[in-house]
């Protein structure tokens, strides 16, 4: 059911890509390799190959929040002033579910078709990929600094050690923290009752009343974890291996982690498509996935890329972050797909709890 | 007691006040301290590392920081413009005019003040988006809601020193064959001017400042702070702490200058004959 | 050199009335010509209608009725920068954000005359303000801004230029000093001056033509000497410097023309009054003599005036003032009277309280007042 | 021709206050209609992107005050805490500057508002870094026992309410330098004269004569602070969320317009029948 | 009822001296007693220190050097308000917040008096405000104003009042009005009252004592007519009402005791000045004499002065004011005089500019000051 606008009222620009060579993005923090001294990120060298200007906002710290604040232009058919989002799986679902996205040139994405790694492919909500591209993948875990406390195994132990107390931060999106609550209550977060969800919001409440949680955040967690403003955390599996402090520490709770992917799309209003196209096709040539994988060390979706980092840095070929196998996937889970109803019950009764 | 301990007594309140005033400038010190702060070399954005110039050699490094920094400047300039014409218009109009409506209008002048920011910025987004203009958020949106609430102090900062103004100056040079519009143009407004001024300098600091309106309000649209309040998610830039220092030094610069300039205009013309 | 070359008018008002907003009449059907030239004194007690007088010839307020006239030109309803008439304010009203020279050149400037430079340079050497030129009125002396004051309307050679109380906030010394040289400067540019003011001094020192002001209406006018020594209302009389009224009944009157006197007995004794001083038709009067006029003795020494004398007054005061003394009596029925006496040195000193003297006055200084009118108005009310 | 100039003169009032009032009416005052009109709309039927319609569900008002009152109460604890804060700061330092300062007064004033130019969200940012729990301050207060072994400084009650306090306080010394300034300093010397002690004479002469400037700059700090949630968000918990985390959670995050109305106008209704009664009693209605 | 029931001791000042913080120094070792009860006048001209006096005995400044002593107790270092003494400000400084009534009751409630309430009532009697009581300052007339201000200071029965020109914001004739009450409440309440002005006739009819002040320093106290009649330098002379002062030769000195005088050549006149009435030992001096001692006739009419008398002098202006007459004389070596002449009407008329005339005055009257003095001190400087 399309809301508002969208592709049915002719929602789409003409696209301005022959005359303006640039591409305006909005991605997530830390999501992308930059300059360093000899160094030339992947960017860099796209803009110096294509000649297009690119703006890179880091705009994206929890996707509920950026839909607010966009969603009021996309409803009403008018610019955002961005080419393309780097969403979620199911904000991008919701998102193209509305109408406000537009199809991609699949001739202008040859790599996308050849090089995505079949775990990626054939998602119920984009099954032939002709409206998103997978930019990475990660996985939502635990975290923390060995140089304030023990190890912390369990989710339980995360809301209830007193050692933490006061110093553990859960993450606004409720898909990851809602996640790894539902798997410590023993639920499956891909298939959970009303009851169970229950039960695990109750958790975080009564942690919250009891002053464990220090906040709910968004990617902001990992300067305060390195700082020692909070001592544990749940966190995103990439951002704690790329912040280079050897005290912080990620790992997969005994009840298991959640898997997830954040993709590219273009809004319908995107002026620029052709451009982002060719920015997606750059980012699927597997040697360049592998120079960005290695500095953000997200989960790779490009096929190839593993036989690319050999050249690069031969230490992390077989890093399970970056090119999980079949095992560690398997401790791995997704989020159950929601109807909008049970979404907006959700969201309502998530944000009371955390807010 | 020793001397400095006697001094301090007799100046008891002065001494309290200036450790009020240190207190206020506790955090742009540090701002100014990390301005200098090479973070290159690690993430961990709380501490100081080492010395460097690089962040004020290259401001602008940041994405977007200096995009966001020329928006806000030009809603300041922009809605400083027009909040003090508009409210210097209307701060003549209830100092020199009694006319029906005149005690409604002053309550409607005070209300922006005394609403919290959520509430007036909020009820702003509501208006534009019944209004069917909830796409357009932006540029302009941001602009007319800082008008808005800068109208209100212009006035009043207006309306005391025109309060103050003697009247029997405009009458004297009534008196000395000016019309109207020459009275008004050389003696109301100059006489006026420091106070248009100081409700322009008011106006653009307000509106440099504003986060929450400015938040509700700007759809996708990037202002400096809400750049920094982004920006705070990943850790703030070190040129963030530059573009600070920089605005702090240029405001006391061109108050202490206008001030040094006024004063030397003064001096000067008086040894000149 | 003399300004004064252009031909002007007498200001004329006629019939002029105003009524404020408020419904108060401030002013009550005045009359009053001033001869062109002249430097003419407005006295009265304060709120009896002298500013707004002012004002409505200088247009910063309408008449509600009557009329102005400059010579033949009517100016009623002229706009106030419309009118040859420029006003010196009580508190200046100087431009703060402009130098005495700009200040100065203010209305030249603004009625485009050719060379304000010049102009300027002259009249601040005539006010001897050339070495202020530069310097903002805030770092004048409270005298040097009177001044400027005056030479930022003079320079505009109006026909008539109003001064509102122009010293009041100067001290005694200072104001002394000015008056001098507002004097000075009225001769040499030869304007006419309406001053308003609350000093008798300096009105009688300075004007030629000096009225009295009250409640709205012009009481009396005419030469200082002349209103002194000859006033005609009880108000009058005692608002320009101080009067003994006492009581008396008119017994008879004699002669004619110039000699014409009317006799009044005053508790028994009989005073010769000149016709000319009697401003009573009834049979009572106030006799009006002005202290300086009451010559006093020691009783039984002898007394050198003409004319009317009393014995058994009793001295109850005697208050030093340096140059004179003013002496409190108490007259046989029971009034106090004041006598004033030059300190000649003559006496060799004070006569003490509690001294019987004999009391005299020439007979043509006494004035005879309408008993009806209250011989306590012009005395400070509280 | 005199009744006319009166009738262009009234003319001449209402071009000059027209631009502000048709300004204000349309971007504040209508507003403030607007959003009465969305909290009394059914949050079910409408959307931001299709808009609401006004159904008159006072519904909205009972759930948000039911589940929100403890944003509320706590705001408006927190900003009085505030505003007593920068009223003691605020009142010492404006009358240092009104009758201490001598020919340091135009400096000092320009020194108080300066700060305004570094973004205030830098400014609190850095109080983030000057009160972190491993930072300079709170190891020093630890090392002396004033805070516990793990106690900390931010994520609690007491960093907003300094952080409310500093954010404010320029906004509280302005309105009291104004008032401290007018006041004669002859007075504080007559009252010496006549046998009044130092604090005596601030009890009974200088308080009550600057009680017009301690009623602009409280109001002036007390409805801003209790509407704000930058503070709360940088430097608090989620136990010390304010009214305006929630109101502007509502409206961005959730999209709940017809509550987050509901609770602004809530919030609105509080604060004016605070400032009335207030006014009233401090019996500066004049001065509004 | 007087208030004046407990004995309180003297004023003494003794070696006062107060530089302020710039470096000015602005009294110098002033030397001073004030009799209890009395009623001491300050006189001097702007800036030479009188307020400044004043707010070190008020406590309100500190004295770098010097003792202040009421009785024994010296209170040089006591707080302000722990001082038996209270100011009358020059604007009066009263608590606009507070009503008349809560204004008076300022004093003894800080001092924990008993019943405030009733001590209000009587001093708002004694000061006729009693139906003021309830307004707030803003309220009344400067006169009322006035009051209060005297009112709040006087409920407290100080040991010493200070008046610090508390009139100077009058007009004249309320200033009048508001001298004969001040006297009065003094006299009624007997407390001691230092009183600063700018107004000498005001000084010399309220006070016992009239101190001079200049540059820092008392240049001479003493009774009002002594003071007048005996001053012992230029400053006084020009700065206490006017003086003529005549360059002289010293030609002799006779007779001892009280009798003993000075003769004195003045341009071929020989004067005569008693010993008493000579400030200064070299041969040369002015000889003073007031405007008031000089006595005029038209040439060759018979004048009435023993003594010194002389010819050849011509009236050059005559300024008539009402009750006397100044007159400016050229005498015979260039000099110009100034005569004071009251308005008897002896005369019939005022003497025309131009007239020649004889001069003469009383030799008692004439007093010799130093040579090495400036002839203009204490007249008005620019
Ligand atoms: N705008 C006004 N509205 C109503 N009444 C007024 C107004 N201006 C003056 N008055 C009244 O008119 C009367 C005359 O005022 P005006 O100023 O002319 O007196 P004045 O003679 O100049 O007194 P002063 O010597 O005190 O200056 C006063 O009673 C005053 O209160
Ligand atoms: N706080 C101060 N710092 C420096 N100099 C001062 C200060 N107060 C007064 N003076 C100077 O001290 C001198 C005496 O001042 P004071 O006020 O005592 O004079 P005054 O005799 O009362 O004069 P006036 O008659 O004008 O009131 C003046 O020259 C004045 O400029
Ligand atoms: N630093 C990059 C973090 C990217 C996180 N994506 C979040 C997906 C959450 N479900
Ligand atoms: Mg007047
Ligand atoms: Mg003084």
């Amino acid at each position: 059911r399309g809301n508002g606008g969208g592709t049915d009222a002719g929602c789409v620009t003409t696209d301005l890509s022959d005359a303006e060579a640039v591409l305006n993005m909005s991605n997530w923090p830390e999501y992308i390799d930059e300059d360093d001294g000899d160094y030339v990120s992947t960017m860099t060298q796209f803009q110096k190959d294509t000649g297009i200007d690119v703006t890179y906002t880091p705009d994206v710290n929890d996707n509920v929040e950026f839909f607010a604040k966009v969603r009021n232009q996309l409803g009403a058919c008018q610019p955002t002033g961005r080419d393309m989002f780097v969403l979620t799986d199911w904000m991008a679902a919701r998102m193209i579910e509305a109408g406000w996205i537009q199809k991609l040139d699949k001739a202008n994405v040859p790599n996308l078709d050849k090089n995505l790694i079949s775990s990626l492919q054939g998602v119920g909500w984009d099954p032939n990929r002709d409206y998103s591209a997978p930019w990475q993948s990660g996985f939502s875990g635990i975290a923390y600094n060995k140089s304030l406390v023990g190890e912390v195994q369990t989710m339980d132990e995360l809301l209830t050690r007193s050692d933490l107390k006061g110093k553990v931060t859960l993450l606004t999106e409720m898909r990851d923290t809602m996640g790894l609550l539902l798997l410590s209550e023993g639920a499956d977060p891909s298939n959970f009752t009303d009851d169970q969800w229950g039960n695990a919001l109750e958790k975080i409440s009564k942690a919250r009343a009891d002053g464990q949680i220090r906040a709910f955040t968004g990617n902001e967690y990992i300067n305060d974890l390195a700082n020692g403003n909070i001592a544990a955390c749940v966190a995103w599996s990439g951002d704690v291996a790329a912040a280079e402090d050897e005290n912080l520490v990620f790992l997969p709770p005994q009840e298991g982690m959640m898997i997830w992917s954040d993709n590219m799309i273009v809004p319908v209003q995107g002026t620029h498509k052709a451009n982002a196209e060719k920015w997606i096709d750059y980012y699927f040539d597997p040697a360049v996935a592998a120079k960005l994988a290695a500095y953000v060390w997200y989960v790779c979706p490009v096929e190839g890329a593993q036989a690319e980092m050999e050249k690069i840095d031969p230490s992390l070929v077989d890093n399970p972050l970056i090119f999980p196998t079949a095992d560690y996937l398997a401790q791995t889970h997704g989020f159950m797909a929601l109807d909008e109803a049970k979404a907006s019950q959700y969201e309502k009764e998530y944000a009371d709890v955390i807010g | 007691m020793t001397r400095l301990g006697s001094w301090i007594g007799k100046h008891l309140m002065l001494t309290l006040g200036i450790l009020v005033l240190l207190y206020m400038y506790i955090p742009n010190f540090i701002v100014a301290l990390m301005s200098f702060n090479d973070s290159s070399e690690s993430r961990n954005l709380y501490q100081f590392q080492s010395f460097t110039w690089d962040n004020w050699l290259n401001p602008c490094e940041p994405q977007g920081m200096c995009e966001s920094l020329r928006v806000s400047i030009s809603i300041g300039l922009l809605s400083t413009l027009v909040a003090t014409i508009i409210g210097t218009l209307a701060a003549f109009a209830l100092v020199r005019h009694r006319f029906e409506g005149r005690s409604t209008m002053n309550l409607v002048l005070f209300l922006p003040m005394a609403t919290p920011e959520i509430v007036m910025g909020s009820s702003l987004l509501a208006l534009f988006v019944a209004a069917g203009f909830g796409g357009q958020l932006g540029f302009w949106t941001v602009l007319i809601a800082h008008i808005m609430f800068c109208i209100s102090f212009v006035v009043v900062t207006v309306r005391s020193r025109l309060a103050g103004l003697d009247s029997n100056l405009e009458k004297a040079a009534s008196d000395l064959y000016a019309n109207e519009w020459q009275t008004f143009w050389r003696i109301t407004f100059p006489l006026v001017f420091p106070g248009i001024l100081a409700a322009a300098l008011l106006s653009f600091s307000l509106s440099f400042d504003d986060f929450i309106i400015t938040n509700l309000n700007s759809g996708t649209t990037v202002t400096f702070p809400m750049f920094v309040w982004g920006a705070a998610q990943r850790g703030v830039p070190m040129q963030v702490n530059v573009i600070g220092t920089l605005m702090f030094l240029l405001a006391l610069g061109i108050v202490i200058g206008g001030e040094l300039l006024s004063r030397r205009r003064a001096h000067g013309k008086a040894s000149a004959l | 050199m003399s300004l004064a070359d252009q031909a002007r008018g007498d200001l004329k008002l006629t019939g002029l009335h105003k009524r404020y907003p408020n419904g108060f009449v401030a002013v009550e059907s005045l009359d009053l010509v001033i001869p062109q030239g002249s430097f003419f004194a407005l006295l009265g007690p304060s709120g009896c209608g002298k500013t707004t007088t002012l004002r409505m010839v200088a247009g910063l307020e309408e008449a509600t009725k009557g009329t102005i006239h400059i010579g033949d030109e009517d100016i009623t309803y002229a706009k106030p920068y419309k009118r040859p008439v420029n006003t010196v304010f009580q508190n200046y009203a100087l431009f703060p954000h402009l130098t005495i020279a700009e200040n100065v050149a203010f209305g030249p400037k603004r009625r485009g005359a050719k060379d304000p430079a010049s102009q300027v340079k002259e009249i601040l050497a005539l006010t001897e303000l050339t070495e202020q030129a530069g310097k903002k009125p805030a770092q004048l002396s409270g005298g040097q801004q009177q001044r400027v004051a005056l030479a930022r309307a003079i320079i505009n050679r109006p026909d008539v230029l109003l001064l509102d109380e122009p010293l009041g906030a100067l001290d005694l010394k200072l104001r002394r000093a000015m008056q001098v040289e507002l004097k000075r400067i009225q001769e040499e540019v030869g304007l006419t001056f309406v001053h308003v003011t609350h000093d008798q001094e300096e009105a009688m020192t300075m004007a030629d033509t000096v009225a009295v002001m009250n409640k709205g209406r012009i009481e009396q006018m005419g030469a200082p000497y002349d209103l002194y020594t000859n006033p005609q209302t009880t108000f009058v009389a005692n608002f320009l410097g101080r009067s003994n009224l006492i009581k008396g009944t008119v017994v008879g009157r004699e002669g004619t023309g110039d000699d014409a006197v009317v006799k009044v007995d005053m508790h028994g004794t009989i005073a010769t009054i000149k016709a000319s001083k009697v401003h009573t038709d009834s049979d009572h009067g106030w006799v009006g003599i002005r202290p300086e006029k009451v010559l006093i003795q020691p009783a039984g020494e002898a007394l050198d005036a003409p004319g009317a004398a009393l014995s058994g007054a009793v001295v109850v005061d005697a208050s030093y003032i340096g140059v004179s003394t003013d002496y409190t009596l108490r007259m046989p029925w029971g009034q106090e009277i004041t006598c004033f006496e030059q300190n000649t040195g003559r006496r060799g000193g004070l006569i003490p309280v509690g001294t019987k003297v004999d009391v005299s006055w020439r007979p043509e200084f006494a004035f005879l007042l309408d008993s009806a009118q209250d011989v306590e108005a012009g005395l400070e009310e509280d | 021709m005199a009744s006319l100039q009166r009738v262009f003169g009234k003319n001449a009032a209402y071009l000059l206050i027209g631009p502000a009032a048709i300004w204000l009416a349309v971007f504040f005052l209508f507003p403030m209609l607007s959003l009465l009109t969305t909290s009394l709309s059914d949050p079910a039927t409408g959307s931001p992107i299709n808009g609401y319609t006004l159904t008159w569900r006072i519904g909205n008002y009972v759930e948000a005050l039911g589940d929100y009152w403890p944003y509320m109460a706590r705001s408006l604890m927190y900003a009085g805490i505030a505003t007593l804060m920068c009223l003691v700061l605020g009142y010492v330092l404006a009358y240092a500057i009104a009758f201490k300062a001598g020919r340091w007064k135009t400096v000092m004033l320009v020194l108080v508002i300066a700060p305004f130019f570094t973004s205030f969200l830098v400014r609190t940012l850095s109080w983030k870094l000057i009160l972190a729990d491993n930072g300079f301050i709170v190891n020093t207060l630890q090392t002396l026992h004033i805070l516990g072994e793990d106690g900390r400084l931010l994520a609690t009650p007491f960093a907003v309410i300094m952080g409310l306090t500093y954010n404010f306080l320029p906004f509280t010394i302005l309105p009291l330098y104004t008032s401290l300034e007018k006041i004669d300093p002859k007075l504080n010397e007559a009252a010496a004269d006549l046998y009044a002690s130092p604090f005596q004479r601030f009890t009974k002469v200088i308080w009550p004569l600057s009680l017009p400037g301690v009623v602009g700059g409280t109001l002036l700090t007390f409805i801003p602070a209790t509407g704000d949630y930058i503070n709360a968000s940088l430097l608090g918990s989620p136990n010390t969320q304010m009214v305006g985390n929630k109101i502007q959670q509502l409206f961005t995050t959730s999209g709940d317009y017809p509550h987050a109305a509901a609770l602004s106008v809530i919030l609105m209704v509080i604060i004016v029948a605070m400032v009335m009664f207030y006014v009233r009693r401090a019996g500066t209605e004049e001065l509004l």
